[in-house]
């Protein structure tokens, strides 16, 4: 690069080339970040949040017990409630399986709910189901890429 | 409870000696001492069945991990 | 709460600070991969902070966009690279003849027992680690189908969801199954993908 | 609708004549009679018309339609008094269309078009920065209400400078013949048009000519005001002829230089919306 | 009891499509917004790509690359992903949705070019991966400080006036969705630009341009 | 402000440095402290009970590493 | 409070003796039974240890042997008695099949150690005493000084030959 | 779980997780890793999520040994 060169040609010098891409991007994400460090004091936690947790230790589901009883209302805090006529179902069941495992031990909390039902299902499937229509179509749109490559290519 | 401080300041000690050790191999022995520090601390942290299996599976775990580790470091035992 | 949060985001701060920092002066491709892996971990724990049900449910399906990112991206890197898989001999040590059978085994089990996106990548991560140490017959096209079938059942159970609501629970175990096979799937397909393509 | 439509054609076509022969006076030339771009327009429409082979057909007509269409749309808006914010993104999709001729041919002249068209997409940024600062004044962006503003308070050019000179600057840029018009640069023959002629030519000179008058014409609405339609082509024509005084006396950048230059003036103008939201509270 | 808070910048709403706690919607703008991703994703269901012609240098030489079927078909199904996710985009009315679209978005832009087998176009589509990764932390961490600071991520209730969002969330959203689109870093796109295949490659500024349209509107109404 | 929280952090700030400016500058040595952040973000989701997400994590971690493993195995095999 | 200490100790010293027996008898120091065990021993040795004793550090390092089974039998006893224990054993089982090593040190160890255990609790000690003995145990070989844990070691595998 | 215990395990994995940056050799790197995890476990254990515990304690050592996989020991780190 030569000296005499103004300072727009060589800021479009430096951005022509690709490989200082992500380096442009990360330096616009400090700077972001930086000036919002400024602002971090005046961000505060609001209290009255969706799908809320409580904590029971003593509850074998713990941390996921939520109350509830099987096939009937359950409060759950969604945002649109009415748009979703059987919320809190799911958030209550237990299969037997895992009705079985909860009255006989305590400490196995996350694999009974993670085991179909539960709160996190609630939410995944029922309540913001459209999130996970995405997500999987993200995991398979990537893999397509990813699989499609790899054959190509071996 | 006495005997979960002991077994806390074992794991505490192992973790400096071995931190503090230069050689691989020699290493290991002082984290395989972690190890079952950290396992007998399970067990003493929380008194429940399943408590016995998570330090084995954390003992098991990290052995696996260690046997990894020096065979790796051994160079791998397809060359003897 | 009220010191948590805000302290959690200074941190969080500090951390895509340096994190990025560390980006700018990277020139190479492969690190900046492996910097890129370190900026999820840092998307995560912002999300982590919120600290409630729906934070956990977010962060599930952030987690799988970033493997899945993660997964495309190292490939274009590949094929652009133009790499190969090494020719020296497979290494091995003692415990990857021992140790998959059995862990690989309580993985998978496990896996299928809590469904959903935690147990399917509970099994993946099982079933990877026992195809990178015992080689594997390559039926790529049958496991892409059981995906693909996996993908085409959950978009059903989205449907009886929002449309047949009475039906919930026949919605929820047919996704739980279907998200447990999808990812279990996809991600399996990751530790067939160490050798040639018919290894 | 449609008469007005034909009106906007005619007096855009009729701009484009009066910016190139203004552009030869400054130079020192005679220059083309100011109807030429008329004449042209009528002379494609009655030559023969293929498509090229190598082409993706559909594609490659599709783009002219949605040329013609999008400013149409614009114009409709424009005197609906609908969303600023709508403008903007009609104003995004003809850069798609732009691409979209460059690539469609097939043609490598069309195709470096095409990338100098994806290069130079900074030039919306400004355009953005300009609607931003507005809503900063005018807490709305439906173009009536801007209007209704400006009855009150006074034409925005005065009082939102720096905007207005953004927007001068995203119109400058697409001006032919202009210090950013790199997309069209005689060293690729015609840019991203080069494989477009007969018919299809025609039509994309009308969607241009559209174009043209519908981004003067909301430069008008937008920063001085609801004026009767004769004042508000005079005020267009004073505007244009500046242009044309721009585009005479400066050279063509290179690619990667406008993008820096617009990305500086977007730049400039984020700072000034910043020190508004400061000052303003 | 769906009334869209703020009229004055993308109109009343038309038409609205729940999903739980997921309230799609449709506004004229972002309406005209899905028709045009819609017309696009028509386009390059229905048209070929075309036959780039390139010039031998130092000759007269020149030539038609043939188009290969097996890359055709799966530029073309990356271009209808592409297509759907900027369709889901256009009319999400929840933020986090919508970034998860956002990334969709991206990813499939990725895919649509990295089928390609130049070298130059396989580093562009690299490099435009490492940002699209990179802007998921903005993207997600400014869904994140928006739903802890405010309690909520739907739009309908974050267009309120009632409902102040940090500006550190806005920035990031916008970052971040400048990173998936490449919005105005076009170096990388010029050089995807240089790949065949263009009602496909047209489906990667289509979707970035919408988003970046559509992140712009979230961001003044909120 | 639970212990595991404040632990959390400063492992999580400790980690980013380390993958940051990795000493020595090897792929490897970058790969390896990978590991410290996400050890970190471990320790903040156990503070705020984010269990199934620990999970999942955890797992992803796996598979993640592994992607890598693969595309630096191939780096170095062609140096 | 001191009486625990004494306890803990005397503890360590059983299991000491217990553990170090079942893995001399169990020709523990006399190969590795991986080569990380070797590996391990070779740098003991270097370290100015004895090679014998080097070999059986580096195999309770690679694989569940006698004290890992002491250490798992003495928290089965503690969590559940004697069904606790034989768990362990089992569990043992399995992670000596995991980390590939032949030998049944490790189980034998476990059923040995949850009988002893047990035994010792029906007098007053208590099962966390062991837990900690045992840690305390493998301290004073593994932990202290490798050169002469080694050393000691390898002259009681002389004694066994 | 008290201050004092909450500190000894804290200490473990912060020393874990400091050495792990200022370790060179890559062996070293991938023991302090292990180091690291150690103090964690307690942890996860207190709060009383036992399978977790489980689980993680036997994927981390998965994820050492796919890590293992590119540390061939050459002859000039030795």
């Amino acid at each position: 690069m030569k000296a005499n060169q103004s300072i727009i040609t060589r800021i479009s010098a430096t951005i022509s080339r690709v490989e200082n891409l992500t380096g442009l991007y990360a330096l616009l994400v400090v700077a972001v970040t930086v000036i919002g460090l400024v602002t971090l004091p005046f961000i505060t936690y609001h209290d009255d949040q969706l799908y809320p947790k409580t904590l029971d230790p003593d509850s074998t589901l713990d941390p996921y017990d939520r109350g509830g009883v099987p096939f009937g209302t359950t409060l759950v805090k969604a945002q649109y409630p009415e748009n979703s006529p059987f919320v809190g179902y799911v958030t209550a069941y237990l299969t037997p399986l895992s009705q079985w495992l909860a009255d006989t031990t305590h400490h196995m909390g996350t694999t009974i709910v993670a085991h179909p039902g539960g709160i996190i299902d609630e939410i995944l499937y029922n309540t913001r189901g459209l999130d996970t229509v995405v997500e999987t179509s993200i995991l398979f749109v990537a893999f397509a890429i990813a699989s499609y490559l790899f054959r190509r290519d071996a | 409870m006495i005997a979960l401080y002991v077994v806390a300041a074992i794991a505490v000690f192992a973790a400096i000696r071995a931190t503090v050790e230069r050689n691989t191999g020699r290493k290991l022995p002082y984290v395989n001492v972690m190890n079952f520090a950290v396992a007998g601390a399970l067990v003493l942290l929380l008194d429940h069945p399943l408590s016995l299996v998570a330090a084995a599976a954390y003992f098991v775990g990290s052995t696996l991990e260690a046997n990894a580790i020096a065979s790796t470091y051994a160079g791998g035992g397809r060359r003897e | 709460m009220d010191v948590a949060y805000p302290a959690g985001l200074l941190v969080v701060a500090i951390g895509i600070v340096i994190g990025f920092a560390a980006l700018v002066r990277e020139k190479d491709d492969l690190h900046r991969i492996l910097l890129t892996d370190l900026a999820e971990v840092l998307a995560l724990v912002l999300i982590a902070l919120v600290a409630t049900d729906l934070a956990e449910a977010l962060i599930l399906p952030g987690l799988v966009v970033g493997i899945s990112e993660l997964m495309a991206v190292s490939e274009v890197y590949i094929a652009r690279e133009g790499l190969r898989a090494p020719k020296e001999p497979a290494f091995r040590i003692e415990v990857m003849e021992s140790a998959p059978g059995i862990l690989a085994l309580i993985l998978v089990a496990y896996g299928i027992f809590l469904s959903g996106f935690t147990g399917g990548v509970v099994a993946a991560a099982g079933a990877v680690f026992y195809f990178i140490c015992r080689g594997h017959a390559e039926q790529f096209e049958l496991i892409e189908t059981v995906s693909g079938y996996a993908w085409a059942i959950w978009i059903g159970a989205f449907f009886i969801f929002m449309f047949l609501p009475q039906y919930w629970f026949f919605a929820v175990m047919m996704a739980g199954g279907a998200i447990l096979l999808k990812v279990m799937a996809k991600m399996s397909l990751v530790g067939t993908m160490r050798g040639g393509p018919d290894v | 609708m449609i008469e007005y439509l034909l009106f906007a054609t005619f007096v855009g076509l009729l701009f484009h004549g009066i910016h190139r022969k203004v552009i030869a006076r400054a130079q020192g030339r005679p220059g083309p009679p100011i109807w030429q771009e008329i004449l042209h327009v009528l002379k494609f429409s009655f030559k023969e018309t293929w498509i090229p082979k190598t082409a993706s057909q559909t594609l490659f007509v599709a783009v002219v339609f949605v040329a013609i269409g999008i400013w149409g749309a614009a114009l409709y808006l424009l005197l609906s008094g609908g969303s600023l914010l709508l403008l903007f993104g009609i104003y995004l999709i003809h850069k798609i269309v732009e691409h979209g001729m460059g690539l469609s041919s097939g043609s490598p002249y069309g195709k470096f078009g095409a990338i100098r068209s994806v290069i130079s997409a900074a030039s919306e940024l400004p355009l953005l920065a300009t609607v931003v600062a507005i809503y900063f004044f005018t807490h709305s962006l439906s173009i009536a209400d801007i209007a209704a503003y400006q009855q009150v308070h006074g034409p925005l050019l005065v009082i939102a400078f720096p905007a207005a000179a953004a927007m001068y600057l995203v119109i400058l840029s697409k001006m032919h013949y202009g210090p950013f018009s790199i997309i069209e640069a005689k060293e690729i023959v015609s840019g991203n048009m080069t494989e477009h002629f007969g018919v299809w030519r025609a039509g994309l000179e009308v969607g241009y000519a559209l174009k043209t008058y519908v981004l003067l014409y909301a430069f008008v609405l937008l920063f001085i005001g609801q004026l009767p339609l004769a004042l508000t082509l005079l005020l267009m024509l004073l505007i244009l002829v500046s242009l044309s005084f721009v585009c005479a006396v400066t050279p063509m950048l290179s690619p990667y230089d406008t993008v820096t230059i617009q990305t500086l003036v977007t730049g400039a103008l984020v700072v000034y919306i910043i020190v508004l939201g400061v000052v303003m509270g | 009891m769906f009334n869209l808070p703020t009229t004055n910048i993308g109109g009343q709403e038309l038409f609205v499509l729940e999903f739980g706690d997921i309230v799609n919607y449709f506004s004229p703008y972002t309406a005209v917004l899905f028709v045009f991703a819609l017309l696009f994703t028509a386009l390059a269901i229905v048209s070929r790509p075309e036959r780039q012609v390139d010039i031998a240098f130092g000759g007269d030489a020149y030539y038609a690359k043939e188009v290969d079927p097996n890359l055709l078909r799966f530029q073309r199904f990356m271009a209808i992903a592409c297509g759907l996710a900027t369709l889901g985009a256009m009319v999400s009315g929840d933020v986090f949705n919508f970034t998860l679209f956002a990334s969709m978005v991206g990813i499939t832009n990725i895919g649509i070019v990295a089928a390609y087998r130049n070298r130059h176009v396989l580093n562009a589509a690299f490099q435009y991966g490492i940002v699209a990764m990179l802007a998921t932390v903005p993207l997600f961490g400014g869904a994140a400080i928006v739903l802890a600071s405010t309690g909520t991520l739907s739009m309908w209730e974050l267009f309120t006036d009632g409902v102040a969002v940090p500006l550190i969330a806005k920035a990031f959203l916008v970052l971040g969705v400048m990173g998936e689109g490449m919005a105005p870093f076009y170096v990388a796109k010029a050089e995807i630009t240089r790949a065949q295949g263009a009602p496909f490659i047209l489906m990667v500024h289509v979707s970035s341009l919408l988003l970046f349209l559509r992140v712009i509107e979230i961001v003044i109404s909120m | 402000m639970t212990p595991e929280f404040i632990l959390g952090c400063i492992i999580l700030i400790v980690g980013v440095i380390a993958v940051g400016f990795p000493r020595p500058k090897t792929y490897l040595s970058r790969l390896i402290s990978l590991e410290i952040p996400g050890f970190g973000l471990l320790l903040i989701m156990l503070a705020y009970d984010e269990m199934l997400a620990l999970v999942t994590f955890i797992g992803v971690t796996a598979i993640s590493t592994f992607v890598l493993v693969r595309a630096i195995e191939r780096k170095e095999a062609a140096q | 409070m001191l009486g625990e200490i004494l306890h803990i100790l005397a503890a360590a010293i059983i299991s000491w003796i217990l553990f170090v027996t079942v893995d001399i008898l169990f020709r523990l120091p006399e190969a590795g039974g991986v080569s990380g065990a070797s590996a391990v021993a070779r740098d003991i040795e270097a370290g100015g240890g004895a090679l014998a004793g080097g070999i059986m550090m580096g195999n309770i390092v690679c694989s569940p042997d006698a004290s890992a089974g002491t250490l798992l039998a003495a928290c089965g006893v503690y969590v559940a008695g004697i069904p606790g224990g034989l768990a362990a054993a089992v569990l043992v089982f399995i992670g000596n099949r995991i980390c590939h090593d032949p030998g049944y040190a490790g189980t034998t160890g476990a059923v040995l150690a949850t009988f002893v255990v047990y035994g010792f609790t029906q007098v007053g000690f208590a099962a966390t005493d062991f837990i900690a003995g045992m840690v305390i145990a493998i301290l004073t070989i593994q932990g202290l000084s490798h050169a002469h844990a080694s050393r000691l070691l390898a002259r009681l595998w002389r004694v066994r030959q | 779980m008290n201050d004092l215990l909450a500190f000894l395990f804290a200490a473990v994995a912060l020393i874990g997780a400091v050495s792990t940056y200022f370790q060179r050799d890559r062996f070293n790197k991938l023991i302090a890793v292990g180091i690291t995890f150690g103090g964690i476990v307690p942890f996860i254990v207190d709060r009383g999520y036992l399978d977790v515990a489980i689980i993680t304690s036997l994927i981390i050592p998965i994820t050492t040994i796919i890590i293992l996989l590119i540390c061939r020991r050459e002859i000039h780190d030795a």
